[in-house]
């Protein structure tokens, strides 16, 4: 039924959440939920869309003066909460503060270490130097959302938390926070854009999938994130709900240990350990990407909320592979490859996965280990909890993973997960297995700092392409997020590719 | 009840029965746990026969096809011919599943309380016997010990077993095992003191025998009635504590589910319709219980030869 | 006069108060006791008196805490632990409630040969025949021997407690009240066996009982315990006809009559043993209390053959 | 009596420390295998410097044993360190969640002896009553049946189907004392009643088994006789005088059970939403946040300590029997 | 003494126990036709072998037999008033008001965690509309009575901190809170020693003599195996074997000149004779319940057996009234 009062701003909204925010501190933890919840609070000077297209937000506009200066232009008239006005040295100072927020535990470093001065121009326009050329650098900004030197100077992640100094540019202001259990938020009438007409917003945290669906059709909430993929379909059809959806910047993948000698868990038919590691043979993990039903697992399991992969990265990514169709099943030409590699017989394999980290993991992990055995590699599967699953892949204990990575910038992606690694330029940090390809990398790096936009799409396509030829990682699928809500009584539009709940994206109807 | 034993002996002997007969008589007297008895031990046969009696092997990842995922029961399948009870998301028959689920719950629920039953009968007949004859320091400290490990949830000692020795069905028996013992050790400890105290044990000593054979000849029989509540329960507790393990992604391995994991795994398929995927393990589950339980009271009873008869 | 077969010299019994630390409770109080091979010794007192804690303490189910328990005039606890077994294996105990002292999980020949068996004071093929011997022995049929103890009446449960003992082949019986919970008739049959027992065996008996009709009619000694000290000891004869202590007076003339026309009846309750009162235990009671009752502890002293008393007025 | 009573607290305490202690190296060396943190936390963006920055904000780039003698250093002085991913002191964390989970696990627990009692009275009492099989048939669901999976089903019928109860959250509290308490407003209440009858329904079944196995063993019982041949009223004759005698080994399992409560309101928390330091465990072992967890463990031993303090005394004033050296070995 | 109509009237009483053989419900007879009465200010002893009924005829009296024994036939009259049958409303009300019982084991009886005031009052507040305060003295009272030492202190008491001896007289206390017309004393000297035994049967004997305000009006039905005791106490015995009434008789008589064999039998098993003579115990084990021989039960033990004693002795009657024998060959040698 349709609310009397639709529209008018009158009425609340009730938001069930699969996890919540750390703290209210806009520069205490880099991650999707705090970025997503913050986001109602704060802004960036730039943000990204659906597509992984940026957009202007606290800044009307900007551009690369040089390969090392960037020039941008605040949008008129913005003022904070309480009234103060923002000045191109709030972003100076949120650029300061970054670093220097205390235990941390992962902060917004990387994207301003770069940062070697900010200048300001006027009392709108202002410089960022970097110290090394990086044409990304606006990208950086989309996270990172600004502070104001006058109310924030001196700040603690305890004054943000409790309420005093979460005073932000956002459509939204603080109304009340309970670490873990729920946020409260009222719109902020002197917004300069233009706020959803929401009386009042409360995000309550409500981990278990089962629960959220429950609070949904008992009418306790109005707005869910993280719809199981196997309520989609009985939600869909329920006329009292409607289901809302974006293809995620995920892209959940395989990661073989194709470098090493021998790897752990990879055994011959009788569980004998192996004196090589066939992991290392480019045909054999051919075979097994050939091998995975990727269709299978996300018409089965995924229940259509997905797409199957194509390649690495995922679909919101502008600068990856054009022209790829779904990798198929092919069972003969997997083991016709496995028998080249001399391996017809097969071998033994123990794959690894995460439990309870993204949506079926722990299902697709089986679906994965179902095709394996098929060509001959006989599959066990084991799943871990995170806490101990990311460390053991970390310490390169596992022979096969999965996991996922989300981004909707492919050059970030392979920079992160599969550039050799350095602990010197802190390249490949999530290149968990080693893996090292000349063919990618040198593409790659000469696309890192490439200022000439076409260029630059062009090498990282050519790393892609890299990486699809070597089988550096199996593309499985990309996920789909989905948001129900109480069918007119809100829309959400998604404004991003990353999944959880910004109240911003929610019209009421 | 002390008129009822003066119900004096039968004048003519009656035929001696060795004790093992005389239990199983005791037993029997009771229909419905004879009944009991029948569901357990079918339960424990399919279970044990599983391997042939099941039309699938659900371990067999090669046995399961994705594209018969989620079927309702009587459906007909690709590679078993009809799936009675439905399948699961990964196409896994759920009669097959379940009785090779029973297999393991039952491998978990028993065999933990078997080993910590044992282990813990053990610590508190040795604590209980510091407290009556030696002053009681090693009580006290293998009472702490107890403490230590009832203020220390289950569930993270089991996540602790976990990380150390991997996801694995041995290692989440050895978990249940470290959360169970001290439930028996306390309940063993309580009744054997109380046995101590009796003057049966006193004759006992009167006869020089020495404290190792009472406590196993004459104070472990008579605390046996109080343990085997405490083991009905604890198995009880052991396959829900399994379950819950695996609803929290730390139990047995996915691929090789037991009825817990089935019931957890299903549990998302509640709310959309789909609740044959937690409503058979949950039947077999409950079959199974009420069966332990309603045996066990009455092998209690039988136990005690007053009762007898 | 023979030597005795088992003495308890000086043997005190300290037991802690629950819920008062450190306070202690004297449930004995110094007690000399002796029994002779084929005596018949008698322990009677007020409930409570620590009649049981002598009978422990002589079993070796207690250790005194002051004291020596000698048997064949050798200290139990100064002996090797090899022979110190054996010695306490001469002593055995039957105990008052036939009910609590067998194990009910156990059959009887489990309860009897247990014991035989273990020590292996038979060979192994002879046992089931040893076991069968005691249950005769004490009047029952070995064909009962694979049933457990409930399905027997109190005085056949007390014959197997009693064939239990006789199985180890003891030299004194320490039995704890073993008659009081069982009625007239069978009472008769457990004192004829006990009677039988010391003459055909040469068995010596220490009998705890409070009825003094039986410890009178069976006994060769008596010994009068009150709050944890022995008051009056003597041949039976002598001290059923001329008792010396008012408390067994006063015991034997409510024994007697339980309405006796006449006499002064003791008053009141016995005090608790953890206030025992300074001078005699039995003054705030005694009808015929002296003065000096109140200061001064008196010692057992010879009134007649074998007669003794603990008491300033007897004389 | 007093002074004993102070003696035995301390070498109580003495124990709960020691336990403590134990128990913190248990989960310092159990977490340091588990896995590192930082691997969970690490944004993705992060580079190798950040990664090193973090472990060593936290200190864990310091050896184990050097952690742990910080550690304890740290916690003498009372500060169990700040939570990884909250930067918040971990005591106060746990501290600020304690009233919801005591609140749950209480609900819980009165729930569960009140009606178990209740039950196993009239079962014990009546026990060939069609009524008393009846709920000792019910007993052993209550025993076998998986909470997660009760707990969902709760809400599928209370929630969704029938509406009558909201499916999760804390709804309203009303400060008491300085801290929030639910059980106070009806909103509160109606959001308290499916989490603690779920998180009841094992140790309901518990204890309905144990109250009528007591009840059929005192109910012959010469004293219960006699108080019944003095012309006394049922009610008290059974409220009284049987249930006094078999609340003993009733509060000690509701004292065993206290723990076993809080521990498993974790899954219930977790379903229910409901926001108390269960839900906040399963979360930092998740994410391995060892502060934390040693904050949670400390409190539930405490709380243990506190329980079996107040079960002690519960004996004593059921049974004047028992005495404190009783009491003492008792445990 | 009165020719009025006796309190206590037992007509014919017989109590089962439901019992299974095979598929047939062959009920148990726990008592098996007892009669006898009693008269206000009389006391009649009970005496008889362990098992042979005396509890089972007192709780059949009070309708306190555990379930599922239950009372199959016979009156129970009481002051004219039949109790068989009576609903447990009714009952209560008679129950330690009117009737009331002492229990054997005085550690037994008391319940071991409430202090011995709560007990009392929780008595007298039962049956009578009196506030706290007063209900408090008159449990100081009823203590004092019984000649308790420091009864206000003892009220504060608990069971355990009482010795045997007081704690059965705290019983007797409570028994006697509401004048009863009608005591029925279940063994309850068998665990005290002689001083104390004495004591309490001196002042059971004031009370049905007029003592404590009885008036000399309240009648005892007084349990016990110990014949001396029996003798000395009561007006009239009567001797209990296998579920029936064998032999009634004033005291005296009874012990002196047995009818019944098994009467004489008991009296035969008493320690007598020089010391260290043999005993006479009766031969043979008294009949289980369920292996109870048609006819006279004593029949297999007793030596005056003839074969027509596997028909059912008569109650033959004793000439003035006070009782009579249940056998067909009695005699003052009966058995011997
Ligand atoms: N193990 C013990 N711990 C503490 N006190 C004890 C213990 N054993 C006996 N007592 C106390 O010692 C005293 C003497 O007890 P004992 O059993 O020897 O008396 P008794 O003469 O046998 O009495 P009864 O005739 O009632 O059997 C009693 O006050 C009793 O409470
Ligand atoms: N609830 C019951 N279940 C089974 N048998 C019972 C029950 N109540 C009584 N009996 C039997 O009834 C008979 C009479 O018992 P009762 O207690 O009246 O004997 P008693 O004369 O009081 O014996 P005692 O002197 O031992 O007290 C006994 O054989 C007893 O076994
Ligand atoms: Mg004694
Ligand atoms: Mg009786």
């Amino acid at each position: 039924q349709s609310n009397p009062a639709a529209s008018s701003g009158s009425r609340p909204l009730s938001i069930g959440a699969i996890s919540a925010p750390n703290s209210l501190d806009p520069h205490f933890y880099q991650s999707p939920t705090n970025n997503q919840t913050l986001r109602q609070i704060f802004d960036p000077l730039v943000t990204e869309d659906a597509t992984g297209t940026l957009r202007p937000l606290l800044a009307e506009s900007w551009r690369a003066l040089d390969e090392t200066t960037w020039e941008f232009k605040l949008r008129p008239g913005i003022r904070f909460h309480d009234g103060t006005p923002l000045t191109p040295d709030d972003i100076a100072y949120t650029i300061e503060r970054v670093p220097n927020v205390p235990n941390s535990p992962g902060s917004f470093v990387p994207y301003v270490r770069n940062v070697a001065a900010v200048e300001v121009i006027d009392d709108r326009g202002f410089r960022i130097r970097s110290k090394t050329p990086n044409p990304f650098l606006d990208r950086d900004f989309t996270n990172l959302y600004i502070l104001s030197r006058k109310i924030h100077a001196g700040a603690e992640t305890a004054d943000f938390t409790s309420g005093k100094l979460a005073i932000g540019t956002g459509a939204f202001r603080y109304a009340g926070f309970t670490v873990g259990q729920q946020i409260e938020l009222e719109p902020n009438p002197a917004y300069w854009g233009r706020t959803p007409g929401w009386s009042r917003i409360r995000t309550r945290f409500i981990p278990d999938a089962g629960a959220r669906v429950a609070g949904l059709l008992s009418g306790d909430l109005d707005l869910i994130d993280g719809v199981p993929v196997q309520d989609v379909a009985h939600l869909t059809a329920d006329k009292k709900v409607e289901i809302f959806s974006v293809a995620s910047a995920t892209s959940a993948y395989l990661f073989p240990d194709a470098s090493r000698d021998q790897a752990p868990f990879v055994t011959d038919r009788a569980g004998r350990p192996l004196d090589r590691n066939p992991l290392k043979d480019v045909r054999v993990r051919q075979a097994l990407s050939l091998a995975i039903d990727r269709k299978g697992i996300v018409e089965r399991l995924l229940l259509g909320q997905g797409t199957p992969a194509d390649q690495f990265a995922p679909p919101p990514a502008p600068d990856r592979l054009p022209n790829r169709a779904p990798i198929a099943v092919d069972v003969a030409r997997a083991k016709r490859l496995l028998t080249e590699a001399g391996y017809p017989e097969g071998f033994g394999l123990t794959i690894h996965g995460p439990s309870g980290f993204f949506t079926g993991d722990v299902a697709v992990l089986q679906a994965i280990a179902q095709g394996f055995s098929r060509i001959g590699v006989e599959t066990k599967v084991e799943t871990l909890p995170i806490a101990t699953f990311f460390s053991r892949a970390t310490n390169r204990e596992f022979a096969l993973f999965l996991t996922t990575y989300a981004t909707t910038n492919s050059a970030e992606l392979l920079r992160q997960v599969v550039l050799t690694k350095d602990q010197e330029t802190g390249a490949g940090p999530f290149n968990r297995q080693r893996y090292s390809n000349p063919k990618l990398d040198a593409p790659l790096l000469a696309a890192l700092g490439d200022f000439d936009a076409d260029r630059r799409v062009a090498r990282i396509r050519d790393a892609l392409a890299a990486l699809e030829e070597d089988v550096g990682v199996i593309p499985v699928f990309y996920p789909r997020f989905n948001w129900a809500g109480r069918k007119g009584y809100v829309r959400f539009v998604p404004g991003n590719a990353f999944g959880h709940t910004n109240a911003v994206f929610a019209e009421p109807v | 009840m002390s008129s009822l034993t003066e119900d004096g002996p039968p004048s003519a002997p009656l035929p001696s029965l060795s004790p093992l007969r005389v239990l199983w008589r005791d037993f029997a007297a009771s229909r419905v746990a004879l009944g009991s008895l029948a569901v357990f031990l079918l339960l424990v046969a399919a279970a044990v026969l599983a391997p042939w009696i099941a039309p699938q092997n659900p371990f067999d990842l090669t046995q399961l096809d994705l594209l018969d995922g989620r079927l309702p029961p009587g459906a007909e399948g690709a590679l078993v011919g009809t799936y009675w009870l439905g399948t699961d998301d990964q196409g896994r028959d759920m009669l097959s599943a379940i009785l090779f689920g029973l297999r393991l719950s039952l491998l978990v629920g028993i065999g933990s309380a078997v080993v910590a039953g044992a282990l813990g009968t053990l610590v508190g007949l040795v604590a209980a016997q510091s407290r009556a004859q030696a002053g009681g320091r090693a009580d006290t400290a293998l009472m702490r010990l107890a403490d230590l490990q009832l203020s220390c949830p289950s569930i993270l000692i089991a996540l602790m077993v976990i990380a150390f020795l991997g996801r694995g069905t041995g290692n989440v028996l050895l978990a249940l095992v470290l959360v169970e013992w001290a439930y028996y050790a306390r309940a063993a400890r309580s009744a054997a003191l109380v046995e101590l105290k009796a003057e049966y044990v006193e004759a006992a000593r009167g006869l020089v025998l020495p404290s190792w054979w009472i406590l196993l000849r004459h104070v472990l029989p008579n605390c046996l009635p109080s343990l085997v509540v405490i083991a009905t329960t604890q198995v009880a507790r052991a396959i829900a504590l399994e379950a819950t393990l695996s609803f929290l992604g730390l139990g047995v391995p996915v691929t090789e589910p037991s009825l817990g994991l089935l019931i957890a795994n299903g549990r998302q398929y509640v709310l959309s319709g789909e609740t044959w995927i937690s409503l058979y393990p949950g039947v077999a589950l409950l079959l199974l219980m009420a069966a332990i339980n309603l045996a066990g009271d009455r092998f209690r009873d039988a136990l005690n030869p007053r009762l007898g008869q | 006069m023979n030597a005795p077969l088992a003495e308890l010299r000086g043997v005190s019994r300290l037991f802690p108060i629950p819920g008062r630390r450190g306070a202690v409770l004297r449930a004995v109080d110094g007690v000399d006791l002796a029994v002779r091979r084929g005596e018949l010794v008698g322990l009677v007192g007020e409930s409570g008196c620590g009649k049981s804690t002598v009978a422990r303490i002589a079993a070796g189910l207690l250790p005194p805490s002051a004291g020596r328990v000698l048997i064949d005039g050798q200290d139990v606890a100064a002996l090797p632990a090899a022979e110190g077994r054996a010695a306490r294996l001469r002593v055995q105990m039957v105990f008052q409630n036939p009910h609590a002292s067998l194990n009910p999980r156990f059959t009887v020949e489990e309860i009897v040969g247990e014991a035989v068996r273990y020590h292996r004071l038979v060979p192994r093929d002879a046992l089931a025949e040893h076991v069968a011997a005691q249950l005769l022995r004490v009047g029952l049929d070995p064909a009962l021997r694979r049933h457990h103890p409930h399905r027997f009446s109190g005085g056949q449960r007390q014959r197997i407690g009693i064939a239990r003992a006789l199985a180890v082949r003891p030299d004194l019986l320490v039995c704890d009240e073993p008659v009081t919970a069982l009625d007239v008739s069978v009472r008769a049959g457990i004192l004829n066996l006990f009677l039988d027992l010391r003459d055909r065996n040469g068995l010596a008996i220490l009998f705890i009982s409070h009825d003094l009709s039986v410890v009178g009619h069976i006994c060769d000694r008596v010994v009068v315990m009150y709050l944890g000290r022995v008051v009056e000891e003597g041949p039976v004869d002598a001290l059923f006809e001329r008792p010396r202590h008012p408390y067994t007076q006063a015991l034997l003339a409510d024994s007697r009559s339980a309405l006796p026309e006449g006499t002064v009846p003791v008053r009141g309750e016995a005090p608790s043993l953890a206030e025992r009162p300074a001078g005699c235990p039995f003054h705030p009671r005694c009808p015929m209390a002296r003065p000096d009752c109140r200061r001064e502890v008196p010692a057992l002293r010879g009134v007649g053959e074998g007669h003794r008393v603990a008491c300033l007025l007897a004389g | 009596m007093t002074g004993t009573m102070v003696g035995w607290l301390v070498r109580r305490s003495a124990q709960a420390a020691l336990v403590v202690l134990a128990m913190t190296v248990l989960v310092f060396v159990g977490l340091h295998v588990a896995g590192n943190p930082v691997d969970i936390l690490v944004p993705p963006e992060a580079d190798a410097a950040e990664r090193a920055r973090i472990a060593a904000s936290f200190g864990l780039d310091q050896p184990l044993w050097r952690q742990y003698l910080l550690f304890v250093a740290r916690a003498l002085q009372g500060d169990l360190g700040r939570s990884f991913i909250y930067n918040q002191p971990a005591l106060a964390l746990v501290v600020e969640r304690l009233p919801a989970t005591l609140e749950l696990s209480l609900a819980a627990l009165v729930l569960a002896a009140g009606l178990g009692i209740g039950l196993g009275l009239y079962a014990g009492l009546r026990p060939r009553a069609a009524a008393a099989r009846l709920i000792m048939a019910g007993s052993v669901v209550g025993l076998s049946l998986p909470g997660f999976w009760v707990g969902l089903m709760l809400v599928i019928g209370f929630s969704v189907r029938l509406g009558w109860l909201p499916s999760s959250g804390r709804g309203e509290t009303v400060a008491v004392l300085g801290v929030g308490w639910s059980f106070l407003t009806a909103d509160g209440l109606a959001h308290l009643i499916l989490p603690a009858a779920n998180l009841a329904l094992f140790k309901l079944a518990l204890i309905l088994r144990l109250t009528r196995a007591g009840v059929r063993e005192v109910v012959h019982l010469d004293y219960v006789r006699f108080a019944r041949a003095r012309g006394l009223a049922p009610s008290r004759v059974v409220g009284v005088h049987i249930l006094r005698t078999i609340l003993i080994p009733i509060v000690t399992v509701i004292g065993l059970e206290f723990c076993s409560t809080v521990a498993f309101s974790m899954v219930t928390e977790s379903i229910f939403a409901w926001p108390g330091m269960g839900r906040l465990m399963v979360e930092s072992i998740h994410v391995l946040d060892r502060p934390v967890i040693v904050a949670y463990l400390v409190a539930v031993v405490l709380l243990f300590v506190a329980v079996n303090l107040l079960a002690d005394i519960l004996y004593r004033l059921l049974d004047p029997r028992v005495g404190t050296a009783g009491a003492g070995s008792g445990a | 003494m009165t020719a009025t109509l006796p309190l206590l009237e037992v007509r014919g009483l017989r109590t089962e126990l439901p019992a299974r053989q095979g598929a047939l419900n062959v009920p148990l007879n726990v008592l098996d036709g007892v009669s006898f009465s009693l008269g206000r200010g009389r006391i009649l002893g009970l005496v008889g072998e362990s098992g042979s009924g005396k509890s089972a005829t007192a709780f059949s009296i009070m309708g306190l037999l555990d379930p599922p024994a239950r009372v199959a036939g016979g009156s129970i009259r009481f002051a004219g008033r039949e109790l068989a049958g009576l609903p447990e409303r009714e009952l209560r009300r008679l129950r330690g008001n009117r009737i009331a019982m002492i229990f054997q084991d005085p550690m037994m009886t008391l319940n071991p965690v409430l202090t011995i005031g709560a007990q009392i009052v929780e008595t007298v507040l039962a049956h009578a509309r009196v506030g706290r305060a007063e209900a408090r003295r008159r449990a100081r009272d009823a203590l004092g009575r019984v000649g308790v030492p420091g009864p206000e202190e003892r009220l504060d008491a608990h069971p355990h901190e009482l010795s045997g001896g007081l704690r059965q007289r705290v019983a007797i206390a409570i028994a006697l809170l509401h004048e009863p017309d009608l005591i029925i004393a279940d063994e309850p000297t068998t665990a005290l020693d002689a001083t104390i035994q004495a004591q309490i049967l001196r002042e059971i004997r004031g009370l049905a003599g007029g003592a404590f305000g009885g008036g000399g009006r309240t009648a005892v039905l007084w349990i016990t195996h110990d014949l001396s005791v029996a003798e000395q106490l009561s007006d009239e015995i009567a001797v209990m074997y296998a579920g029936r009434i064998v032999e009634q008789a004033p005291a005296g008589e009874l012990l002196s000149r047995p009818v019944h064999p098994y009467t004489a039998g008991l009296l035969a098993s008493l320690p007598r004779g020089p010391r260290g003579s043999r005993l006479t115990p009766i031969p043979g084990l008294p009949p289980t319940l369920s292996g109870r021989p048609a006819g006279c039960a004593f029949r297999p033990r007793c030596c005056a057996a003839v074969p027509a004693c596997a028909a059912d002795p008569p109650w033959q009657g004793r000439a003035d009234g006070r009782g009579g024998v249940r056998c067909l060959n009695p005699g003052p040698e009966g058995s011997r």
